[in-house]
């Protein structure tokens, strides 16, 4: 599964997409209900489930299996 | 006369300066005015709204509870302040992000695209100024000619001036 | 007509505490007063003053002991929680008589409580929050044109009385913009012309303490009348006090403060109801208008009077006081950073009235 | 096998912290080390007056909300109540070592069993980014509004080192949360804090180096760059006290 | 009878502490109540309790306020600047309902002031020094004996309500040695019982939360409603007040504490001159014994009232309240330490009386 | 030419202290030291809560008498409104490192150009002798009537120490007065903290390890015995920071 | 009846024990007592006095303005106390310390060379022993037993408890 | 004319005593008003004039000059 990312939970910092190795994350153009952008994984494919996304974000909107 | 003015929306939106260009309009107009925010922390991603009072005599309270005039630039504020205008009131609503009408019937609504035609003038975080515009044309106690000179006073010397203007007059003439 | 501007209350309060001659300021952020520090931290260096961020709202008061009793323009702002941790140090400046200024913009308790405006530290400021008989001068503006005018002179009576200045604001007035008329900058005394104040230029015989201590119970007592007779002069001079209506009122409201204000835009309502309505609106709360509020209970037209107060009856208890008994008394209260309107107060007349 | 999921620890309650925001990070992190500890029926946080005030809302365990600055007073009276519980205090700069400075060194003279998880974002986030006792030199806030200079306002005071010359304090250090491997690092910085604690060797603190996007008036990668170049280099990293075996 | 011991009045406080359950003490030292934590710093030992001699009183009362919200018997003791510096402290503890005792050996204020023996924290204690709406359940004891038997149940009142209980004594109480009688040992509750403590073994949904932040006004409101609601239901059943003599007197002396002790002395004084004199003295402060001092008001045999005090009449503004106007009242009062002998008070009465 | 005779910035007033107290020692080392440097017209000094309370008495000039702990934060009131003006403070450790600690260590990262007299004799003496946060280890006072047991009481503070890791002080001695030799080290050490603030160079303190007779329970001269035996041994003289030439 | 005392000396006098003494002999003889001693600093070097209360009601008072017995161990305590005392009270002066004579005639004065007396016993500390044993005498509330009884429960097990006993039975005899 | 002793303000700590290079310093038989015994000089010819005494007398009750 890699890689899920909770919608309503994401408040766009970024943080995740600096980390991300893969370099698969980046700010998504849809904001959710709390006026964010979202983050988007433009390739789970290539995601290796290193969970640094997942350390760096202070929301827990990631979750890596 | 006493307009009593509630402008709410996500914290972001310019709504307190919304709120301030009411009252330098209102002062250049020699009325007695009032601006309070709401304030602290739980602004924080949150809501922000603040009242204003224009008013030919002092303003004996500054907090208002019905207002006569509503702006609303989100969904959560106008579920909040809604049903608090008073009757014969005014609603000013961005119809960009709140997608509800108003179940109302005993005020006046007018829904304004504020974000597309900001974003149209090539200035995506001027909704708040086309909101003023409309506000000065519909909401009716400073004159055109005072609230834009008033306006423009705030933005004198700083770029973006020229595109400030035309968001003034698009929300004027809507 | 000087030129108005638009101003915070917080930062108009400030502006006009330097043009009142202050120079220097000690305090610690908190909301809903931080505009105040904020503002004074570069202000005050203009001016050729000093603004210190204290580590704490304990060390800040203290601060100000020592400036004021050096003969500076001292302030310090907070609100409630703050002010509550400096008790000891305005007891301290109670006792040791030192001129200095301290702003309340009162927010909701008790403890961590709110951000919202709130008048429930009546009790503190006017009764004593600190250990032992003193009394403070505590202003109560309404507006922020009276906050202002108040700052301007309060370094002035600070110093005419030797006692510590109490401004209580709210959370409310603090953050209201409206347009104000700002004073003609004032410089302040030198402190070299006090004959009280610890500049450092005196030895011997002449020289200047600062103290509180009256270890012989004897010397403590004369202490204590001295306090007291101020207090009492000050009770003969210092009382200001705005009455509307009252000659023929059937029923008078009373409220300080912000609140004051809302009462006010509640008299046309009612008297367009027909109802004959008064108002006691009190600037000073120590001196306590104790005669107003007896003159106005003597007549005979005024059937009650109806209290209203961000607090659950404390300012009532002065009213209270002042009426002893001669008319019956309602309250009206809002506690936790709600703050009644208008048509809160004129609902609350119609149901005392009937 | 999962690799990451929200710790248990943490109570599904949005976080109120701006985006960005480091709190987040550090909030998780000691989360995750109590369920690793297994701590979470014999915890008790202790909440400080600071962007972090509503922690108790996010740690899922008994909590109390303490004065600003005195939360190593509170943390005491819980665990001379309670000294086979787990007890930890959650600070910022302006609580810890502005207003609070008495409480925490003496909670370290006395050698009190808990653990102090510190947040140095170098700024009074919570009341609108005033300037902090951390503040680092030339950094602008709303009461340094030229930048702080030592000579108006005064030098930024060292925690680490400071505690760091008494007896008492059992183990501390100062760790940062800017990039991946150091918020691995900052998470066994906690958990060795807390075993001491299980331990009862005593006293610990964790200093981690955070960053406040809002008031610092950038956006959070940026804001990660600070506390790595600036905050660090002012603030160095490492393990100031460690009594190690010993108690 | 069991035995009486001869014990100086703070170490038989801290005694009857101890058999009244209290486990943990801290505090800072301060004359005239060091005795209280001294003998605590090794009597708590013996019971399986704790003592931590506190860096300052700011500390002091967050401890208890740790030590109390986690379901341990705690107190703190201080006199009067130390008591001020308690005040955030205590605000916090009535807000989160934190069931803790306070005591305050009161001594000559303000400031630095003196070490003799007053009552001028009267307002702090009662009218809250503290910011924000809330009361302490005050008691008063004027002898030894009545502290003794009020320290023994104050922790009980104080987990009842979940309200922080204040003695309220001075520095003579605390330095007298009388003969008493001990109650027996009572053991604490387990704090494991209780719905509210945080001892660490709860998670999830049933986690204790110890909190006084209610950002959200109209939660704020409802927290200030269950308090005050919580402060009704005090009035309605703790009032402890004694009368002495009130049915056929014409003068009616009021005092509390140790001043409530000499005006006992001055009754026979009184009624051997011929003066019919009766006595109110209150042993709550909060809640007020207002309906005593309304039926004695009401009775057609009381002309007037005299109240004795050591402060500037802090507590003649309660006494003023409730007899509203309805009879006369003079004040005696002292300050600064000295302290009235009855003699004094007969001669106040004589004098009011003619 | 005398020899040695009464400082003029000593007033006449007897000294409130017990035969043989270590406060008469300082308090005339402190008087003396400001007459050679003629500063007799241009000083405050602000009087602590503690034994030496009353010094507002017994310097012969301009003095304010400050809260307990509070007396670094009265004089940085001073300071500010007369900078030119010279400002010290005489604690007692009570008031110094215990109640007092945020506001002395603060004063310190201000670099507040005031001169510390800091009596450090290891008790609350005018409170009759309870534990104070420097009574050694094993010490019985009032309030801890075994001995200090650092498990129980914590342990003692080390301020020098604790205060020399920061930036801001210019100056910080430890010595004692426990003979004729080290008293006149201990008026070097004063005169040089008052020349370092005459110079405008920061904050000074000289922490004097001190005799309390009547609360120690010993005559004076074991008294100074114990200064120089236990004392020292736990709180090492010397310098402890000194900016020497620079700012 | 009711006896009120104030003791009045130098600190180091064993002025509070002395006090003490008293209330220890009142209890045996169950008698309501109160002791009081002056406190604080301002006793260092200087002077310390106590008040006691004798009394067969319950004392309302444990303050004493007015003794109408005096025992005074200096000078100084003398010309402080001297006049407060009642009319047909007794004062007992240590007459070892004190050179002057009481002016009043309206009381009744015993001198008592208590520290003469004590040294000349071997224990130079027990002045106030043998101003005890002479206030028992002539204070008259206590009986001799009870008091003497009391005092040694004091020194029970302490050495010196013999030289006590003289001391206390030199000031009875006097 | 060396060490002069001021007899009232004298508190009898003995601290000078110890002080004394000459020895020549002794506690007396005397008490002043407050109760203190006071200080003595056995043999001011003896006196250095080193002021050790003075510096340590904390009551500033020895002059030497
Ligand atoms: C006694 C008191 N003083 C001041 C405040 C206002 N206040 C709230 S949070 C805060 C500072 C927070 O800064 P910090 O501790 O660094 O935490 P951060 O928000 O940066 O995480 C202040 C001054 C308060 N609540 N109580
Ligand atoms: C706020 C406050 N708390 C406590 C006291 C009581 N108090 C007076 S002096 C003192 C301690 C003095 O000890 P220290 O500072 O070491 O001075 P020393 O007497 O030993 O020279 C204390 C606790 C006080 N006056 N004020
Ligand atoms: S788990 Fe690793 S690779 Fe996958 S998205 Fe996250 S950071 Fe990128
Ligand atoms: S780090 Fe978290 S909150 Fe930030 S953008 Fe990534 S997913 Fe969203
Ligand atoms: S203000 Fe700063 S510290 Fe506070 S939540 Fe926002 S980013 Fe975090
Ligand atoms: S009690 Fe101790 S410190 Fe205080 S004066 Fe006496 S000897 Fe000096
Ligand atoms: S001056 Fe020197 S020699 Fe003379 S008495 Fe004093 S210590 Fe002794
Ligand atoms: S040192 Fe001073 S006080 Fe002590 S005995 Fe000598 S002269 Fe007297
Ligand atoms: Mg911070
Ligand atoms: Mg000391």
């Amino acid at each position: 599964m890699k890689v899920q990312i909770d919608f309503e939970k994401c408040k766009g910092c970024g943080l995740c997409v600096t980390a991300c190795p893969k370099k698969i994350l980046k700010m998504g153009a849809k904001s959710n209900k709390g006026g964010y952008f979202v983050v988007e994984c433009i390739d789970k494919e290539q995601c290796i489930a290193c969970a640094a996304c997942a350390y760096i974000c202070p929301d827990s909107v990631l979750e890596v299996r | 006369m006493e307009s009593k003015i509630i402008c709410a929306g996500f914290g972001g939106q310019g709504i307190l300066s919304l709120g301030k260009f009411m009252v330098y309009a209102g002062m250049e107009q020699n009325l007695e005015v009032t601006w309070l925010p709401s304030y602290g922390p739980e602004m924080r991603g949150g809501t922000a709204n603040c009242s204003v009072v224009l008013s030919d005599k002092p303003v004996a309270s500054p907090l208002i509870t019905k207002p006569n005039i509503l702006i609303v630039m989100n969904t959560p504020s106008l579920d909040k302040f809604e049903s608090k205008v008073e009757k014969g009131g005014l609603i000013l609503v961005n119809s960009d992000l709140i997608e509800r009408k108003i179940s109302r019937d005993d005020v006046t609504v007018k829904y304004i695209s504020a974000n597309t035609i900001a974003l149209e003038l090539g200035s995506a975080r001027s909704a708040n100024i086309v909101m003023f515009g409309a506000y000065v044309k519909y909401g009716g106690v400073v004159s055109k000619d005072t609230a834009l000179d008033a306006l423009m006073h705030q933005f004198e010397g700083k770029k973006g001036a020229d595109s400030i203007k035309k968001a003034f007059e698009a929300g004027y003439n809507l | 007509m000087t030129k108005k501007v638009l101003m915070k209350g917080n930062e108009a309060i400030a502006e006009a505490a330097v043009r009142g001659g202050c120079r220097f300021f000690f305090g610690y952020p908190i909301t809903p007063q931080t505009e105040i520090p904020e503002y004074l931290s570069w202000r005050l260096f203009e001016v050729g003053g000093d603004f210190v961020q204290a580590e704490s709202e304990v060390a800040a008061i203290n601060m100000v002991y020592g400036a004021g009793g050096a003969g500076g323009r001292a302030m310090t702002s907070s609100s409630s929680p703050g002010i509550s941790l400096k008790q000891e140090g305005i007891s301290y400046m109670a006792m040791a008589e030192i001129p200095a200024v301290v702003v309340n913009m009162v927010r909701a308790g008790p403890g961590l409580g709110g951000i919202q405006p709130a008048q429930s530290d009546y009790s503190q400021a006017v009764k004593g929050g600190g250990h032992g008989d003193y009394k403070l001068l505590v202003y109560a503006p309404a507006t922020i044109q009276e906050a202002v005018n108040l700052m301007y002179i309060a370094w002035d009576k600070a110093e005419q009385y030797r006692i510590p200045v109490f401004i209580l604001g709210d959370g409310m007035m603090g953050q209201l913009m409206e347009p104000i008329e700002l004073p003609p900058m004032k410089q302040p005394n030198d402190p070299e012309k006090f004959d009280w104040a610890t500049t450092g230029s005196h030895y011997g015989e002449g020289r200047r303490i600062i103290n509180s201590l009256y270890l012989k119970s004897e010397e403590c007592l004369q202490q204590n009348y001295r306090l007291q007779a101020k207090y009492r002069e000050i009770e003969k001079n210092e009382v200001i006090c705005e009455t509307i209506d009252c000659d023929d009122a059937e029923i008078v409201l009373t409220a300080y403060g912000s609140v004051g204000r809302i009462c006010k835009s509640a008299l046309p309502i009612l008297r367009q109801k027909g109802i004959k309505v008064g108002l006691i609106r009190p600037t000073t709360l120590f001196p306590f208008a104790t005669k107003v509020f007896e003159e106005v209970a003597n007549k005979p037209n005024v059937k009650r009077f109806l209290t209203v107060e961000l607090s659950a009856g404390q300012y009532n208890e002065d009213v209270r006081l002042a009426v002893n008994g001669k008319k019956p008394i309602d309250l009206l209260s809002r506690m936790g950073g709600e703050v009644m309107s208008a048509e809160d107060i004129v609902e609350k007349v119609m149901e005392v009235i009937k | 096998m999962p690799k990451w999921t929200k710790p248990k620890m943490l109570t599904d309650a949005t976080l109120s912290f701006c985006p960005g925001c480091s709190h987040g990070i550090a909030t998780k992190l000691v989360a995750e080390v109590l369920d690793e500890l297994g701590l979470q029926s014999k915890t008790v946080e202790v909440a400080s007056v600071g962007c972090s005030v509503f922690s108790y809302n996010f740690f899922n365990c008994d909590s109390q909300q303490a004065a600003h600055g005195r939360a190593p007073a509170v943390a005491t009276g819980i665990k001379r109540v309670h000294p086979d519980k787990i007890v930890f205090t959650y600070q910022g700069d302006g609580d810890l070592a502005s207003i609070g400075l008495a409480e925490i060194v003496h909670a370290g003279l006395r050698g009190e069993n808990i653990t102090v998880i510190f947040i140095n974002n170098a700024i009074y986030g919570m009341t609108g980014g005033q300037m902090a006792p951390t503040t680092l030199i030339g950094q602008k806030t709303s009461t340094s509004p030229f930048g702080r200079d030592p000579k108006k306002q005064g030098n930024p005071i060292k925690m680490c080192e400071l505690l760091a010359t008494q007896t008492g304090p059992a183990y501390i250090e100062r760790v940062m949360v800017s990039d991946y491997a150091n918020i691995l690092k900052t998470k066994k910085a906690i958990k060795k804090a807390f075993e001491y604690q299980i331990a009862g060797k005593g006293f610990t603190m964790i200093e981690i180096l955070a960053a406040c996007p809002t008031n610092w008036g950038m956006n959070p990668p940026d804001a990660m760059q600070f506390i790595k170049n600036d905050m660090a280099a002012n603030y160095p990293l490492g393990v100031y006290k460690d009594i190690g075996g010993d108690k």
